[in-house]
């Protein structure tokens, strides 16, 4: 690979040439120094053309030298680090840097596309709403494809992202958004008075715009002033100063998100750290010290590379020691421009001349200055190589160059003033938009961002605004002695675009919209800034119409005959500058996403081969696959034939368990549920079911009563948060005076069931002598407080979901892993089984037990074949609005069983319910099944579901449908109660 | 003017100097047979249909600020029409037909792609609820697809099957599902009712109702009294501060819904994608922008912007879900605001007031219906009888207790 | 958003859990006449002010107390944050 | 005596430790936990009975008070949690609801929560990567409740600067312990 000298590299400048670093872009090799930026480096080696434009793919320049830049993208990086859309301009350089230039076929030089600009009248604004319409099926299949495949800017590798991510949170009493004379000076006062404070900026060194000036602050350079200063301040415990940190949102209340580029600027993150940090930062005052942006001017063929902003150029000049050309020429309708054209003397650059728009315009830099002149046209084919000059006296002339710095004022940056819906207000001294009243609560604004442009004013204003702002916190910060600065105003007299040409002028250089498609948007009543930026896309690019939207605003006041001011501003929104995702993201990655929450019994399952399913964050035990079993449902009729057949033991602790006391516990019980609590014996458990306000079945579970003014409730585990959140809604909203206090011991207890004929057995070996469990000491809804294994404390209660008889016991957590393997042994006599949630579920549909897919929020304890449960006789939570007429119907939904005529089909859940004879359609859906399983007490699949008047229909045919699979089963409709419907079996 | 290809061709060769104004600027009439308030995608359609397929003249559309700025204009343009209750799946798979034939009706290139949607299942019990769910679109004469694993990872290969939180288990497609062009409906209704004679009024806020003895006779707005046959309320995500002015309290809460897009990136997704396991949807628009959103913010605001909880949570769910994600940036962020109601679900009915009609409570799925919106409502209004697809959208259900609740989380708002 | 916590001083408020409208505190009397009626009007219908509202936020990751917050739903200001206790007894809720 | 073997949080026989530059994060399941709640118009009763058992006064809102064995800290109105060493005090709901008797009620939490304590000046660093609480002006004797990886967490400042205890749930030990240690990393 060739390697290209630096030519375009001047003297001085803050890089560090002791240091070489190689980079390639399109993979040609280069030499940069630390200190450069890809874009800089580009430059430095005669690099004009960076990017293609993306409707015309039209060459393009750099345009800026920071953030806002719309032109230089590039594809950072390589593999699943390739970064798209990556802006040249803020790419630090590191050595081994790989750059591709995108958006372009089959390269950057010769770009096949580039045919679009030959069309451009035919593809004006809008153009696409007017045509590709027929016929209508070619859309997706032809027209839209290609538009697709043509649109679009970088591209993503589409391999996971391999570097990590970070959050975090930062307090501080000032936040100070931006570290150039003003946020320095702010910070110094501040910082000096004690306050806490966090200065932040988007570059990677303070000093903003000082470090690309020449002129001297005190008696000494901007930039060792901002040296000095930040010297001081990182010696402050006090001041965090974060470089590389971009405050991108305002959001309430004083909290602003930031992005901290941690690793950006390395070849590599290190291991174990992250790429980038969101940074979640609360202030009580914020200070936006964001500077200013300069503006371009609308012209013919003012899009080719080597056209840039006139303090980009500067930038380039001053401080990476760069200029895009040998030859330039300067554009400008005020004194900054005049800035760029001495500095660039100075550094031995041929400035060809300086065209000024202004009559009046002063002579500042020591070359040939045109006065009330301007630039119509462009000629260069990659890059700029002559400008067409219109004289004052209307004379044309051609000047040779090949970078052209031009300058048509400056835009404070209000952005962060204006993300809570706040509206900046019109400046006619500076034309340009400035900070409204109504900005962001808590946070002031000064230097550039205010539209105080001269150095002296922004170190004034910094200084004197963070004073204000600490005033507020009863802060006092002593003045400042701030050193002398240049002060001048840059007499700017407002000037757009070039008239008379008849070629295109570009506003917006990424979206290519230019003056045309804006006249043409009045043309057609798009005349609203929002229908104007939506039909042409302007200020819609990757730069949010930084350096374009105002171009066009003042274009469609003079089209409209209104002031800029009352056509207005579109809505400046988060983020300033464009966000990762990954770091939004941050450490939420993978199995990460959530945290996990693991039973008691964890351990064991994993070593006994259990498969695990996610409930809410719980992971349980869905079966345990013995050696032999191939297909799960081996696994789970073994486990449900065991505990029918003999014992098993299942980890039941992720329901939720609420320990309700106090005086009133049982009335507040009997608020909540629908069912009664008040008589409930100690000693006993009792079912209950909870409904909404709006009269819906909400959850359910069992309260038991183990003294007097002590219950244990329990909820499903995936209502134990909201179950939980509602009764302390209605304990202190609703009925504030009872004595009644509520707190969560889900975790506290590891809870297991042990069901089967012979649980009593194998817990007889488990509880201590003294606990008598015999049917008549502890029948069936029983609870008490027992002891275990020899004095272990432990809660018991005979309650069954799977139909057996059966019992719950519960013992600390730290003790769960070990009673669980007690249980295993003391039941190995009975053969006992460890079960899962599948063999739990396929029991309590054998038993008919309503669960979560029947509590689906839109049932009614009618539809649940629980009507009877809701008392009239007293107050609870729904009772009222149960009654309304829609949950009455004569023919509601009831829940019942079903069984598959030939017992070799299936019954799907999620099936729908026909009647035999009926079209088979949404009209005559006559309901569907909530749970089915193989049953193999039954051997036979069976259902539970809601079926229209279910009650009266036992016996009848059906047809189950689930055309997602076409399958059409005939199905029986039975009662819920499957298996002993009697209940012997539970309470022998 | 009619659009086509031909046209611009002409207009091409003729410096683009043709076209004309896509809608006009009239003033104000004293009166209209019909003054619809709100000049979004509903009301808008609402307007055209009225014109077009009920034949009515003397129609007027008053809009407080710029047409389509409402909700229209910022949603993340996603159709479908994969809906459970009988109360929704008609209307929904009825707006999906004619979303079909928009374009072609409207003459106006909406970009309808119909390049569908799938939404992720996680869990067993998640995919009962979609199997239901998919019976009942088919049913309802809407199409549905139950997709396996490999199905999903042969067309979205990218997404989280390695070390996923919740592991992918399937998904339910709906191939007709797709994205349209959100401003392009807002403009291609407005260019088609103003074509019919249809009186789109800008910049013309409703400060009252004028209601004598019981029935509305007209709007006073900033433009001066407007009068009117019959008055039609369609201003989702701002109902309630709107019908205060005639009296009314609505069952519905506003709130808002962030959205997202990101910089301009060459095709990643070929549809829309919904994890199931987190608060994430995601499409990529023509211009190569991935467009994706979550849940509502969730309390009460009028401020169309939200904040950073959640923000930080769609995007930690997007990670979760597609770990490529991670170096797309995010460009801009922006809120609208729903009216949240109490079910879920929507309204179109008269009101207790005579001669005023309320349309509203879409909570976020008001672009999607936009057509069958204007249609059923233009119909209610043209012959004061509703229309059969949108016979469940009445006022009274939450009395009588026939909510249309498809997520079955009850009367609050903020969690529909 | 930051929730001025009568107790705790100012919370994040994602901390909190949103329910809405204070009025669900005025929980009408099962026993009225219009009962019914009543508990369409205190379940469904909503004032959804655009400016100040009273609101319920649940401190759930916190001291799991019910407040009543008064924010402005235009600005998100927030002007007064109470105990929903305080105020459920102070609209003479007892038992 | 029961021969039942407990396991920690993060499942284990032993307590595991973690050390890094200038940080040690350590899980402590040695500390048994009760909450305690006053009783409607009981709430002086509760006071005078605690404080007798305690040795010192029921701590203020957002505190811990510590007085030997007993460390006692808010978590709600008239709502706290007592700790104290799990071999001493394993049934130590017991033993307050017969120092409180019928004036308060009191609930086992023991097993309801894990601990891990940060050690260290790095401490703040690798917090404010975890939790919006600003640790920096964490006084000794501060607590607070916030939201660290999804999980609601007590934050407890046992001594300003170099030493916090994070109190989370149980059975998410091993997310919550996953979470520090991977801050600790990217941040020492």
């Amino acid at each position: 690979m060739i390697r290209a000298a630096q030519d375009n590299r001047l003297a001085g400048g803050a890089i560090d040439r002791s240091r070489t670093i190689r980079f390639t872009f399109d993979g040609k090799s280069y030499a940069g120094h630390p200190g450069d930026t890809l874009s800089s480096a580009l430059l430095a080696n005669g690099v004009r053309l960076m990017g293609r434009s993306f409707k015309y793919h039209r060459p393009r320049g750099v345009l800026s030298a920071g953030s806002e830049e719309p032109n230089a993208l590039v594809e950072l990086r390589s593999g699943a680090r390739q970064e798209p859309n990556t802006r040249a301009t803020t790419a630090e350089l590191f050595d081994g840097l790989v750059a591709k230039s995108q958006n372009r076929l089959p390269s950057l030089k010769f770009d096949a596309m580039a045919i679009n600009d030959r069309f451009s009248n035919f593809l004006t604004a809008g153009f696409y709403y007017k045509t590709f319409m027929w016929p209508a099926a070619f859309w997706e299949k032809l027209y839209e494809p290609i538009i697709r495949k043509a649109a679009g800017l970088g591209s993503l590798s589409l391999q996971d992202d391999p570097d990590g991510y970070d959050k975090g949170f930062l307090h501080c009493d000032l936040l100070i958004i931006g570290g150039g004379p003003a946020g320095l000076a702010a910070a110094l006062r501040a910082g000096r008075a004690g306050a806490s404070v966090i200065l932040a900026d988007e570059d990677y060194i303070f000093g903003g715009r000082l470090n690309a000036e020449t002129f001297a602050v005190g008696m000494q350079t901007g930039q060792a002033w901002a040296a000095a200063t930040m010297a001081e301040l990182q010696s402050l415990p006090n001041v965090r100063c974060m470089t590389r940190t971009t405050i991108v949102g305002a959001f309430d209340h004083g909290i602003y998100s930031a992005v901290e580029r941690v690793s950006d600027h390395l070849a590599v993150t290190p291991a174990g750290k992250p790429r980038q940090i969101l940074w979640r930062i609360y202030s009580k005052r914020a200070l936006l010290c964001a500077g200013a942006i300069e503006r371009p001017i609308a012209f013919e063929n003012n899009d080719r590379p080597g056209i840039m902003l006139a303090g980009s150029m500067r930038a380039y000049a001053n401080r990476w020691a760069v200029t895009a050309a040998k030859r330039v020429a300067i554009f400008t309708n005020n004194d900054d421009g005049h800035r760029t054209a001495a500095d660039l003397l100075a550094k031995g650059v041929k400035v060809m001349a300086v065209i000024d728009t202004r009559a009046d315009a002063p002579r500042i830099a020591d070359c040939e200055l045109l006065p009330d002149a301007q630039v119509t046209d462009t000629t260069g084919r990659l890059g700029l190589s002559y400008i067409h000059v219109r004289l004052g006296d209307g004379s044309e002339r051609n000047i040779e160059c090949g970078a052209l710095g031009v300058s048509g004022g400056w835009n404070p940056n209000v952005h962060m003033t204006c993300h809570q819906r706040g509206r900046p207000v019109w400046n006619a001294e500076i034309a340009a938009f400035v900070p409204g009243e109504s900005g962001t609560p808590g946070l002031t604004v000064a230097g550039a961002a205010n539209g105080d442009f001269s150095t002296a004013a922004a170190l004034r204003t910094g200084s004197d605004q963070a004073a204000a702002a600490l005033r507020d916190l009863d802060i006092d910060a002593p003045a400042l002695d701030l050193p002398q600065a240049e002060d001048a105003p840059i007499n700017l007299q407002p000037f757009w675009y070039v008239q008379g040409g008849k070629g295109r002028a570009w506003l917006d250089q990424q979206n290519d919209v230019t003056v045309k498609d804006v006249t043409l948007a009045h043309q057609e009543n798009f005349r609203s800034v929002e229908h104007l930026k939506r039909y042409t896309t302007l200020g819609m690019a990757t730069d949010q119409g930084k350096t374009s939207n105002m171009g066009g605003l003042a274009i469609m006041a003079e089209l409209a005959g209104k002031s800029i001011p009352e056509v207005g501003t579109t809505m400046f929104r988060p983020p300033y500058t464009p966000v990762p995702i990954g770091t939004f993201g941050g450490r939420a990655r993978g199995k990460n996403f959530h945290p996990t929450r693991e039973t008691p019994s964890h351990r064991f399952s994993v070593e006994h081969n259990a498969s695990f399913v996610e409930v809410g964050n719980w992971l349980r035990a869905q079966w345990f696959t013995q050696p032999g079993e191939v297909h799960w449902r081996e696994s789970v009729d073994r486990e449900v034939r065991a505990v029918r057949g003999s014992v098993g033991v299942c980890d039941v602790t992720t329901l939720g368990k609420i320990d309700v006391q106090g005086t009133d516990a049982a009335g507040f019980l009997n608020k909540v549920y629908a069912n009664g609590f008040a008589k409930l014996a100690v000693g006993k458990t009792r079912y209950g079911l909870m409904l909404r306000e709006d009269g819906m079945a909400m959850d359910d579970g069992t309260a038991a009563r183990l003294s007097e003014d002590h219950f244990v409730m329990t909820t499903t585990t995936a209502n134990a948060v909201g179950v939980y959140r509602h009764l302390e809604f209605v304990r202190q909203c609703l009925f504030p005076d009872m004595d009644v206090q509520l707190i969560s011991t889900t975790e506290a207890w590891a809870q297991y069931a042990v069901a089967g004929p012979n649980s009593r057995k194998l817990l007889q070996k488990i509880v201590d002598p003294d606990v008598d469990i015999t049917n008549e000491g502890f029948e069936f809804m029983a609870c008490r407080e027992i002891t275990v294994c020899g004095g272990l404390r432990a809660r018991l209660f005979r309650i069954s979901f799977s139909g057996e008889l059966a019992y719950e016991i519960a013992v600390p957590t730290r003790y769960g892993d070990a009673m669980f393997r007690r249980i295993m042994e003391a039941g190995r006599e009975f053969d006992v089984v460890p079960y899962g949630t599948e063999a739990l579920g396929v029991m309590r549909i054998e038993k008919g037990h309503a669960a979560g897919s029947e509590l689906n929020g839109t049932s009614t304890a009618l539809n649940l074949g629980m009507g009877r449960m809701v008392s009239r006789t007293k107050d609870s939570i729904g009772s009222t609005l149960s009654q309304r007429e829609g949950l009455n119907k004569p023919d509601a939904l009831m829940l019942v069983g079903f069984k598959p005529v030939d017992s070799t089909h299936k019954v799907t859940a999620g099936g729908h319910l026909m009647t035999k004879g009926t079209p088979v359609d949404a009209k005559h859906d006559q309901g569907y099944v909530t749970s089915a399983a193989f049953s193999p007490s039954l051997n036979s699949s069976i259902g539970l579901g809601f079926l229209r008047d279910g009650g009266n229909r036992f016996g009848e045919i059906l047809t189950l449908t689930t055309p997602l699979t076409g399958a059409d089963v005939d199905v029986e409709v039975v009662s819920a109660h499957f298996v002993d419907p009697k209940g012997d079996r539970l309470r022998a | 003017m009619r659009y086509s290809g031909l046209r611009i061709i002409k207009e091409a060769l003729t410096g683009n100097k043709g076209w004309k104004p896509a809608w006009r600027d009239p003033e104000p009439q004293p009166a209209y047979d019909f003054v619809i308030i709100g000049g979004g995608g509903h009301g808008l359609a609402t307007a055209y249909y009225l014109a077009s397929t009920f034949g009515k003249k003397r129609i007027a559309v008053l809009e407080k600020g710029w047409i389509g700025g409402g909700n229209v204009g910022r949603n993340t343009t996603i159709i479908r029409s994969n809906y459970l209750l009988e109360g929704n799946g008609p209307f929904y798979e009825y707006a999906l037909k004619l979303w079909e034939g928009l374009e072609q009706e409207l003459n106006y290139n909406a970009m309808v792609s119909q390049r569908g949607i799938l939404n992720l299942i996680h869990t067993d019990a998640q995919r009962t609820a979609f199997t239901r769910r998919g019976n009942a679109m088919i049913l309802n004469g809407a199409d549905a697809e139950m997709l396996g694993v490999e199905q999903i990872r042969a067309r979205y290969p990218f997404l989280n099957f390695n070390d996923a939180r919740f592991p992918i288990k399937g998904g339910l497609a709906q191939h007709r599902g797709g994205t349209v062009r959100h401003d392009a409906v807002a403009w291609g209704y407005a260019r088609g009712a103003d074509n019919l004679g249809v009186d789109i009024i800008q910049n013309c806020e409703v400060t009252g109702f004028r209601i004598e003895n019981g029935v509305c006779k007209g709007v006073e707005t900033s433009r001066g009294f407007i009068g009117a046959g019959k008055v039609a309320s369609c201003v989702a995500g701002s109902s309630s501060r709107l019908m205060a002015k005639a009296g009314m309290r609505l069952p519905i809460e506003s709130t808002v819904l962030q959205a997202f897009v990101t910089e301009g990136l060459k095709p990643v997704l070929p549809g829309v994608i919904t994890f199931g396991a987190g608060h994430f949807y995601c499409s990529q628009s023509d211009k190569g922008g991935l467009v994706f959103g979550g849940d509502p913010d969730g309390y009460n605001t009028y401020a169309q912007r939200g904040n950073l909880p959640v923000v930080e949570g769609v995007m930690e769910s997007g990670m979760a879900l597609i770990p490529a994600l991670g170096r797309a940036r995010v460009l801009r962020m922006w809120g609208g605001l729903m009216d949240m109601s109490m079910d879920g679900s929507p309204i179109i009915d008269r009101t207790e007031i005579e001669g005023l009609y309320f349309n509203g409570g879409w909570c976020y799925g008001g672009f999607k219906a936009t057509p069958a919106s204007g249609m059923c409502y233009a119909h209610l209004l043209a012959r004061d009888i509703p229309h059969e697809y949108a016979t469940a959208y009445r006022f009274d259900r939450f009395r009588r207790g026939y909510m249309i609740d498809e997520k079955g989380v009850g009367a609050q708002p903020n969690l529909h | 958003m930051i929730i001025n916590h009568p107790l705790l001083g100012p919370r994040d408020a994602q901390e909190f859990t949103y329910l809405g409208d204070a009025s669900l505190i005025d929980r009408p009397d099962w026993e009225a006449a219009d009962a019914q009626e009543q508990f369409y009007e205190y379940a469904y219908l909503r004032d959804n002010p655009a400016g100040e509202h009273r609101e319920l936020w649940f401190h759930e990751i916190g001291d799991r107390s019910w407040l009543v917050v008064t924010r402005n739903t235009l600005t998100h200001e927030i002007t007064s944050v109470e105990m929903a206790r305080d105020v459920a007894r102070s609209k003479g809720r007892s038992k | 005596m029961h021969d039942l073997i407990p396991i920690t949080p993060l499942g284990r026989t032993t307590a595991q430790i973690d050390r890094f530059k200038g940080l040690q994060i350590s899980e402590c399941p040695d500390w048994a936990l009760a909450s305690l709640a006053a009783r409607r118009n009981r709430e002086g009763d509760t006071a005078t009975a605690a404080e007798k058992f305690l040795g010192i006064p029921l701590p203020d809102v957002a505190t811990c008070a510590t007085a030997g064995a007993f460390t006692a800290f808010w978590t709600g109105p008239q709502q706290w949690m007592i700790e104290a060493p799990h071999d001493r005090h394993e049934d130590l709901a017991a033993q307050l609801k017969a120092a409180v008797g019928d004036a308060a009620s009191i609930t086992e939490q023991t097993d309801g929560w894990c601990r891990f304590d940060l050690q260290g000046e790095r401490c703040h660093d690798v917090l404010e990567r975890l939790c919006n609480a600003d640790t920096r002006v964490m006084a000794q004797g501060q607590v607070t409740r916030t939201r660290l990886e999804h999980l609601g967490c007590f934050l407890i400042c046992r001594t300003k600067n170099s030493h916090f205890s994070v109190i989370g749930p149980r059975s998410s030990a091993g997310s919550l312990y996953h979470a520090l240690t991977v801050a600790a990393t990217s941040v020492v």
